[in-house]
């Protein structure tokens, strides 16, 4: 139970502000022992009105909580930023696969770029936090998936997934369909077998 | 799914000559890819697409490539290959006498490769899309200078009187293994034995050219009264006594299993 | 002059959320080039109204600005947490010799123990409340000696310090068997006994 509203407000901006990385609610939990989640989820809303509109922003990048400034201050903020050597084509591909599609197999990334993925672009979306291995899938070879991380989100600004750009229009296009081409048609038959294909049977 | 009209800094520009493309072979992300550029090129919606066009086109491109002793990936090969295929198939109209049942229609294998087209097309306009995005540290920034969350842990140490005996244990244990000092035992070495032996073998009686044969024990003084001193000992003995013979020295004969060892110095014109 | 005041102070807020140090004025200045100072301090000071009485306040520090936790919040921030955590090697001996020779000086645990104890171990010891300073050993150097507690007993479960089983009590128990590699050599039953045991008898 919250006893002091305005106390509480205070001190979850205060531990947003403070952290040095964003704050999950069960984090948050620890600061306050009486109080159950769905409450500090109504606390955190309530934060987030009050910036609405500032230079600074609570934001919520998939359960992770933080301050950012606001991004349409971007070009006058101009702040002198170190450019981070520039994502390979095959990686920007790499991450958006895995992004929209997840989650999916290195063998369902292949097959939608029709080209073996090279060992170090998984290696360096990995290694740049947006993205990670996530269950096996329960097909013969029990596959490793990957998927996006909340650091993915944060870096974009999304608050979820389903605020990928374009996503819903992909969606219903029906282009988010991992399967290989062939299976997408009606009758499924021996289509880029020798090709494609053989390069995701040897990684597995 | 429109093009790419409204990127400009797409990674391969539109409406490029054929020349152009192959000198950008290199860097087209496998044959789906090159396809993909050469149906952009096509400049019409991927939807409306003629397969049979592009499947030309890219036979087209491959033949230029060869001609000009580019490398060519094998699986540029691969997908000429069965482009070709989908060529015959498309313009071949399917007989009914084709044992073809299992196998795919030329238009339904054209529709998949279109698909894949759309898809891939698709997911380099997103990935170009996402990086439009505002990006943290470019676009919006964290909190310049955080001060982290101060969490003190504090531990609660976990022993139980076990623990205690057995690293007193241990500390005794190992005191007595640096207190341990050696006792010196009374051993005979090899060299003491050989020796000994070449001594001893010297004063045995002759008997032609060689010495009269000896039990090996006898060699062994009789005063011992360790049993550790005394196995020593013998085994010393035996062992001298096996390197002289090796040296031909010395003869040495057993006459059957725990009989005695004898053994007799033989006479060499090189010796002494 | 400041043509939009709410925007100014927005970018003014984001400036110094986002700023890896606290900023002056004049470094303030760069970003708004045709305002003046004063123009600056007016926002500053309209800036730390806005924030005043919440978990996150603007402070100036000698015309350096920042933002930062609220003083009154800073106990509540910090948290503590209590971790279990299993004693190091070098402590539960030094524990055990603590118990087993009190009062005995640093020193003497070294010298026992066969290796220099770290100023950690007894500090740890110390905090986990086993074991306490005694008196100055009446020797040069006047070194202090350690003694075990109460809490040590209690923790431990034992009525006094003479519960503590002996040398023999470990022996039979099993806790001073001799190192395996010892007993591979031939007839060491007979000969090693005396040799062994005059060691350990030495100790006592």
């Amino acid at each position: 139970m919250i006893e002091n509203r305005q106390e509480s407000l205070r001190l979850l901006e205060a531990m947003i502000f403070a952290a040095d990385k964003p704050l999950q609610v069960g984090d948050m939990m620890q600061w306050f022992p009486n109080v159950d989640e769905g409450e500090i989820f109504e606390l955190l809303k309530t934060l987030r009105q009050d910036y609405d509109g500032r230079g600074i922003t609570l934001v919520d990048n998939g359960g992770y909580w933080s301050f950012r400034t606001a991004t349409d201050l971007s070009e006058q903020l101009n702040m002198e930023v170190e450019v981070d050597r520039k994502l390979s084509r095959a990686a920007m591909e790499t991450l958006a696969i895995i992004a929209y599609h997840q989650p999916v197999t290195r063998a369902e990334i292949e097959n939608i770029r029709g080209v073996a993925t090279g060992r170090g672009t998984l290696d360096i979306l990995t290694e740049s936090g947006w993205v990670k291995p996530g269950r096996r899938r329960e097909t013969p070879g029990r596959p490793l998936t990957w998927v996006s991380t909340s650091g993915f989100l944060s870096h974009f600004g999304l608050e979820s997934i389903t605020d990928l750009p374009g996503i819903d229009d992909l969606k219903s296009a029906g282009l988010l369909d991992r399967r290989p081409a062939v299976q997408t048609v009606p009758l499924s038959g021996e289509l880029f077998d020798e090709g494609g294909e053989d390069a995701q049977d040897s990684d597995e | 799914m429109g093009f790419q009209e409204d990127k400009p800094q797409s990674h391969i520009p539109e409406a490029l000559s054929p020349d152009a493309l192959l000198l950008k072979f290199e860097s087209y992300e496998g044959p789906i890819d090159l396809l993909l550029t050469l149906a952009r090129d096509q400049k019409v919606d991927l939807a409306k697409i003629s397969i049979l066009a592009l499947a030309e086109q890219y036979l087209d491109f491959i033949d230029k490539a060869k001609d000009l002793r580019l490398e060519i990936a094998a699986d540029y090969l691969v997908m000429a290959a069965w482009l070709a295929y989908l060529k015959s198939k498309l313009l071949v109209p399917q007989s009914d006498d084709d044992d073809a049942e299992e196998e795919l229609s030329g238009e339904a294998l054209a529709e998949a490769l279109a698909f894949q087209l759309k898809r891939l097309e698709a997911m380099q306009k997103v990935a170009e899309q996402l990086f439009d995005l505002p990006q943290l540290g470019r676009d919006m920034f964290a909190r310049g200078a955080s001060d982290g969350l101060d969490v003190t842990i504090s531990p609660q140490w976990q022993a139980d009187l076990y623990d205690v005996l057995s690293a007193y244990g241990a500390i005794a244990r190992r005191q007595e293994s640096a207190n341990y000092k050696p006792k010196e035992w009374k051993l005979m070495s090899t060299d003491e034995a050989y020796e000994r032996l070449c001594d001893m073998l010297g004063k045995l009686p002759r008997k032609g050219q060689d010495s009269v044969w000896a039990m090996l024990d006898s060699f062994t003084p009789d005063d011992l009264k360790d049993a550790l001193l005394t196995k020593s000992t013998r085994a010393s003995m035996f062992t001298s006594a096996l390197e002289m013979a090796k040296q031909g020295d010395v003869d040495i004969r057993q006459d059957g299993l725990f009989k005695p060892v004898y053994i007799r110095q033989k006479d060499r014109d090189d010796r002494e």
